[in-house]
């Protein structure tokens, strides 16, 4: 019998490896019975790890921190995904660059969430703007697009598959890309101390699943999206301001290829990410004085024995 | 009887009058608004139709009826213990009745995130949400119609003999259920309400709540009105159909 | 049953409500009490019916201390004494029920006492939809149902109005005559005292003591009073209404506003 | 002011309450009505209020048609009449006040006339504060204040008490022997018809007819009516409570219950 | 007066004791659970001291109590006055009744996601969605209070000639103060949770329900039970100071 394994996961595209694991019975190829989870946000995921209530999931890892450094003993056990998040505009808002923003309406993620924390720790930091000189606003991804298109705020930051719908849907265009200027891996896979210790062949076995999966994510995207597809869209087509009708698959295609994924944390990631722990602390997420210990966090015997 | 069945149809008329005005007034807002923002009642209706016929819907309705029967009915068999036994022991019923009124003013909303993090992501955090939200007034109304049950009542059942147990079940159970009723009433406006919003936030496993706030996350609208009408539909059922049939098989005494 | 009153004084912390109180109450006699508002009566009552217990002094029923309830001493309510919940027979039967007996013997007899007082038929109705009188003959005949010794009645018709109030003083004669249980009845309505009482005694302002006692003797009596004229006149003079002169003396009602109590003022 | 019922008819859809009423009721006569509950008699006493109008037949004040309320003629009610959010006085200004008097003079007229039924003392309780007598007695300064042309007493005494009634009574009597306004008392105590009547009108069962009409005169009478005991005993019988025999007759009461409404019966 | 100070007296003894159980309980379920799950009692009230420092921390009170006076407030004045229009029209009365009874069933938050997407991202929806909270209990009481305002007090304004604006002022008004009071309770229960879970649902802007829902989320559990402990304080304070002091002003005479 395969070994029941429960899989947690946030509807974006980030987190298509474990959709796609899933859809493609890759799970079931590397003799799992695995259960897809779904929870609205990492912040709330994190919380099924925490609680023992999942076996892995894949999230920002700033989330791990969070918990950590309140006691909780989790584990990051691989890569997934670099983030790609995306500030689109209005046309008609007058914004050319970042610094453009002061004064402006922005539709943004979850406070604390991953994004948050890197569109005030990296984005605006970087154009010299403090959050309060601007009107920050955490709303759903769907909702951020349904604004730009009525006009409630001037610019978006946005993932994908939102960013690729919202340069279809509304009149807006993508002006910074954190992906371009600094990479980071937003998403890893993340477990609880308890379960690598415990039930670590079954562990492993999923990472080499969502391996598969991520494999096929970059070298097959057409053979990809029409499996995931219906986790982001449900009309057959999107009725795009310019360009007529587009069928949902190819918009899901292209989000696919803009993301980058990789199975693997390497070494300038995790300088990343303890860079970002550094921004952490300095927004007060996680407690201030000595640096964050992210190395006691990452246990990454996986790719190494897995040589990649 | 004749006339108690005169004043039901009557107000199954006023009922439907209702209904018919308050689908006008969205229809009218229909046809003012732009589609993305106000769909059509007869799209809504139709897409109703849709979801009556998916399972997904009626496992959602299943965890939100299974979270609300759970909470809701821990809260009553709780509250009228605690309610009875706090209404007689002249004790510690001020000590206890400050903290229902302190514990009852925080929103039991408020508690999801604890909860969350104590009772880990089943439905566990929910059915307490909702238990704690039902709890309070059940257990205050309980204990202030225990506290006034009319002195007489009392007095002319011990000069007729009663026994302590006799007491209790012929007495005190049957005079508190009218204020009982109307806690309960009361309970399940604050369960419904803590079910709905406690499953908008918790954003794990299907229900009614999870299923609005879903709509309302990727902007379908259709579906944010359908689900508004499900919810509408199911509380004014169970509150004005059940319940009240219920209170009337208990109290029909008042009623003839 | 005989009642022996010996010495009674009963105190609400400060406040002295009955002060040696002394009298002997004899097997199937019927005994009124009158006396103003808030003077004690309904304490007296309470304290025979075992509900209350005198503060000092003491209160015998055939030579044994009254202690608590007992279905021998019953009690019969102004008002609201009917359980709202149940139909005048299931209240009636309550009191066999709370007995221990048999449930079918409880209605059976509650049955025959509801048509004793004239309320065949009625057997199913809630207290509500019945009119104040009507309740008040269930309220005896859960009384009586129990065949108690000693029958204890605090203002039974003091809700109903003048002319059901004659009738139901009728049909309680006609019980006492028939059971002849050892009465203590009290009661403002002078004429309701006559009427069915063997001795009446007047009671003072608080504390209470007895400012007259009346021996009438068990003798018939209709309602037609005119040959207590006499008595009437000296009772209501004791309690404040001259019916000699045209004025009222309300000298006695223009109490000092301080010295009424914040909730129901007990003057007129 | 001249009161004339010439032959009025009220029904309530189905329901014929009175029947062909007629009579005259003098300037300054004092009429009381006696009948059975249900009979029509507040309904009676609406109609010359102007809150109810009659079925058929005319009803005139000083020979203009009774159309709509005035406070010539005004409503004395049995209880809770009084609003509980205003102290005594400001309940018996408030007659001045809707007439739109000036605020301060309607205090004073109120002050005034709570010293004339005794309330001295008590112009600042609440309704609930004091005794149902002291109610009743501010009711009858809310009615007087006005100075009606009519006054329409509708069982105002009897919510109270036996003793309580009686002193009532008397302050009433005097009110009406200092103001003597034209009077119409509706009351099921006969006594108290028999103290404070110049005329008594019995009514029968609904419909509501006369039964009999005792003319008594405009008479000094004191609360001891031994003199009137015949005609007591005349309307009591009439009124189905024999006071000749030890019994009294119970056979109108075993009313068939199909018969009574589903709430308050109206027997016994 | 002497009474009810010395009963003021004794109930205030009952809030502290049972604010002091609660605390001792929660004390001991921090000595069982580990730091990160359940903080100790001093240390959020340490945290708490340091809130009461910050700005930030009053920012976000203002927020939310200026959406909660402006909901609340737009809903009793709407409420009293449909109340009593309602309770005094016959005709339209029981279809009003059905209309409230049928929406007041619909949680106040299920309107959240439809509010946001309408009405953008304002105080506006959150307003709208206390204010309906708080509308249907006001509007209910006080329909009910004006249809069963006693007769006879209206047939005794009649007689004394009371013209129909003194009826209104003089009679109905006092008339419903009381249930109006009871109503005003119970719709600011509503418009508190109302408040709080739509600040928590809602991201965007301070408030007291955001800052909760944001402490939940960074897992700082110290934040939310010194969150829980500000709305339970707040609310305790508006609800039994605040309305109890007004409704003793307003019904004073029946507390004399
Ligand atoms: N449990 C009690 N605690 C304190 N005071 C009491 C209690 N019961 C009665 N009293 C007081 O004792 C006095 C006598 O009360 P009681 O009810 O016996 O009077 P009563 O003669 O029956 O009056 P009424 O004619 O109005 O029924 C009253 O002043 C009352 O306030
Ligand atoms: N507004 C009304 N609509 C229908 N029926 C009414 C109305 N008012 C009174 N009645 C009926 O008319 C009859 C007479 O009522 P009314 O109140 O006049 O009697 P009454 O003689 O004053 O009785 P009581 O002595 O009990 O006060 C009763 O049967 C009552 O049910
Ligand atoms: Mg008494
Ligand atoms: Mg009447």
């Amino acid at each position: 019998a395969n070994e029941p394994f429960r899989v947690g996961y946030v509807r974006v595209m980030d987190d298509a490896q474990a959709m796609l694991a899933y859809e493609a019975g890759l799970y079931e190829k590397y003799g799992l019975d695995a259960q897809l989870i779904e929870f609205s946000s990492g912040t709330d995921l994190i919380k099924g790890i925490v609680g023992g209530q999942l076996d892995i999931g894949v999230l920002g890892f700033s989330n791990a921190f969070t918990w950590a450094s309140r006691g909780a003993d989790l584990k990051i056990v691989g890569g997934a995904q670099r983030g790609y998040h995306s500030l689109v505009v209005r046309e008609d808002a007058g914004i050319e660059s970042v610094a453009d923003l002061k004064g402006k309406n922005l539709a943004s993620q979850k406070q604390g969430s991953t994004a948050d924390i890197v569109l005030k720790g990296v984005m605006l930091d970087n154009a010299g703007l403090q959050p309060g000189d601007l009107n920050i606003m955490g709303v759903a991804p769907a909702v951020a697009i349904q604004s730009l298109v009525g006009g409630r705020v001037d610019a978006a930051f946005l993932f994908e598959p939102y960013d690729r719908i919202a340069q279809l849907v509304a009149p807006v265009r993508q002006i910074y890309e954190i992906g371009e200027v600094w990479p980071f891996p937003c998403m890893v896979v993340i477990t609880s101390a308890e379960t690598l210790e415990k039930r670590k062949d079954v562990l492993w076995a999923a990472l080499d699943a969502q391996r598969e999966a991520i494999a096929m994510l970059e070298n097959e995207p057409a053979k990809a999206a029409p499996l995931i597809t219906g986790y982001f869209i449900k009309e057959p087509v999107v009725k795009s301001l310019n360009q007529g009708d587009i069928p949902s698959e190819q918009v899901i295609e292209q989000a696919i290829q803009t993301n980058d994924f990789s199975a693997k944390l390497t070494d300038a990631d995790i300088s990343r990410m303890k860079e970002l722990a550094a921004i952490m602390q300095a927004q007060g997420i996680l407690p201030a004085g000595e640096a964050f210990d992210v190395d006691s966090l990452l246990d990454l015997s996986w790719q190494q024995a897995r040589e990649l | 009887m004749a006339d108690s069945n005169a004043s039901g149809v009557a107000s199954k008329r006023a009922y439907v009058v209702a209904i018919a005005v308050i689908l006008l007034m969205w229809q009218v807002a229909a046809w003012f608004l732009p589609d993305f923002l106000m769909p059509d009642v007869p799209v809504a209706l139709q897409r109703l139709w849709q979801e009556l016929q998916s399972p997904a819907f009626y496992e959602g309705l299943g965890n939100s009826m299974s979270r609300l029967g759970a909470g809701y009915g821990a809260a009553l068999v709780s509250g009228i213990i605690l309610g009875l036994v706090g209404g007689t022991l002249n004790a510690v019923r001020s000590t206890l009745k400050a903290g229902i009124i302190i514990l009852q003013s925080i929103p039991s909303i408020a508690w999801v995130p604890l909860f969350l993090i104590l009772m880990g992501f089943g439905n566990l955090p929910i059915i307490v949400v909702v238990a704690i939200g039902a709890f309070f007034p059940t257990a205050l109304s309980v204990m202030n119609a225990t506290e006034s049950v009319e002195k007489v009542h009392i007095s002319a059942a011990r000069v007729m003999g009663a026994s302590k147990l006799q007491m209790l079940r012929r007495v005190y159970f049957p005079a508190v259920t009218p204020e009982l009723i109307t806690g309960a009433q009361l309970a399940f406006g604050n369960a419904w309400r803590a079910l709905i919003s406690a499953e908008m936030i918790v954003g794990f496993s299907a229900g009614l709540g999870k299923s609005l706030a879903y709509s309302g996350e990727i902007a379908d609208m259709t579906g944010v009105m359908t689900n508004i009408l499900v919810i509408a539909v199911l509380a004014a059922v169970i509150d004005q159909v059940i319940l009240e049939r219920i209170k009337h098989r208990l109290l029909r005494y008042q009623y003839l | 049953m005989e009642l022996r009153f010996d010495g009674i004084t009963k105190t609400f912390g400060e406040l002295e409500v009955i002060r040696q109180f002394e009298t002997t109450i004899r097997q199937g006699e019927i005994v009124a009490l009158v006396g103003p508002s808030g003077c004690g009566k309904s304490t007296l009552l309470h304290m025979v019916a075992g509900l209350q217990h005198p503060s000092s002094g003491s209160l015998t029923a055939d030579g044994k201390d009254v202690s608590r309830p007992s279905p021998e001493r019953t009690l019969v309510f102004q008002e609201h004494a009917l359980y709202p919940w149940m139909t005048l027979i299931e209240n009636v039967a309550l009191a066999l029920e709370f007995q221990n007996r048999d449930k079918t013997y409880a209605r059976e007899q509650a049955r025959k006492w509801l048509g004793r007082v004239k309320l065949a038929g009625f057997e199913d109705y809630y207290p509500h939809q019945v009119s104040g009188g009507m309740r008040q003959r269930c309220a005896l005949a859960r009384a009586f149902i129990a065949r108690p010794e000693v029958l204890l009645l605090d203002e039974p018709f003091g809700a109903l109005d003048a002319l059901t109030r004659m009738t139901l003083q009728s049909v309680l004669k006609d019980l006492i005559e028939e059971e002849r249980p050892t009465v203590v009845l009290v009661t403002h309505d002078v004429d309701e005292a006559l009427y069915l009482a063997d001795r009446v005694l007047v009671f003072s302002n608080r504390p209470a003591t007895v400012l007259q006692e009346i021996e009438l003797g068990h003798i018939p009596k209709t309602h037609d009073l005119s040959a207590f004229a006499h008595i009437r006149r000296d009772v209501l003079q004791l309690l404040g209404i001259d019916t000699d002169s045209e004025e009222t003396i309300t000298e006695t009602l223009q109490a000092t506003p301080q010295a009424t109590p914040s909730r129901q003022g007990e003057i007129a």
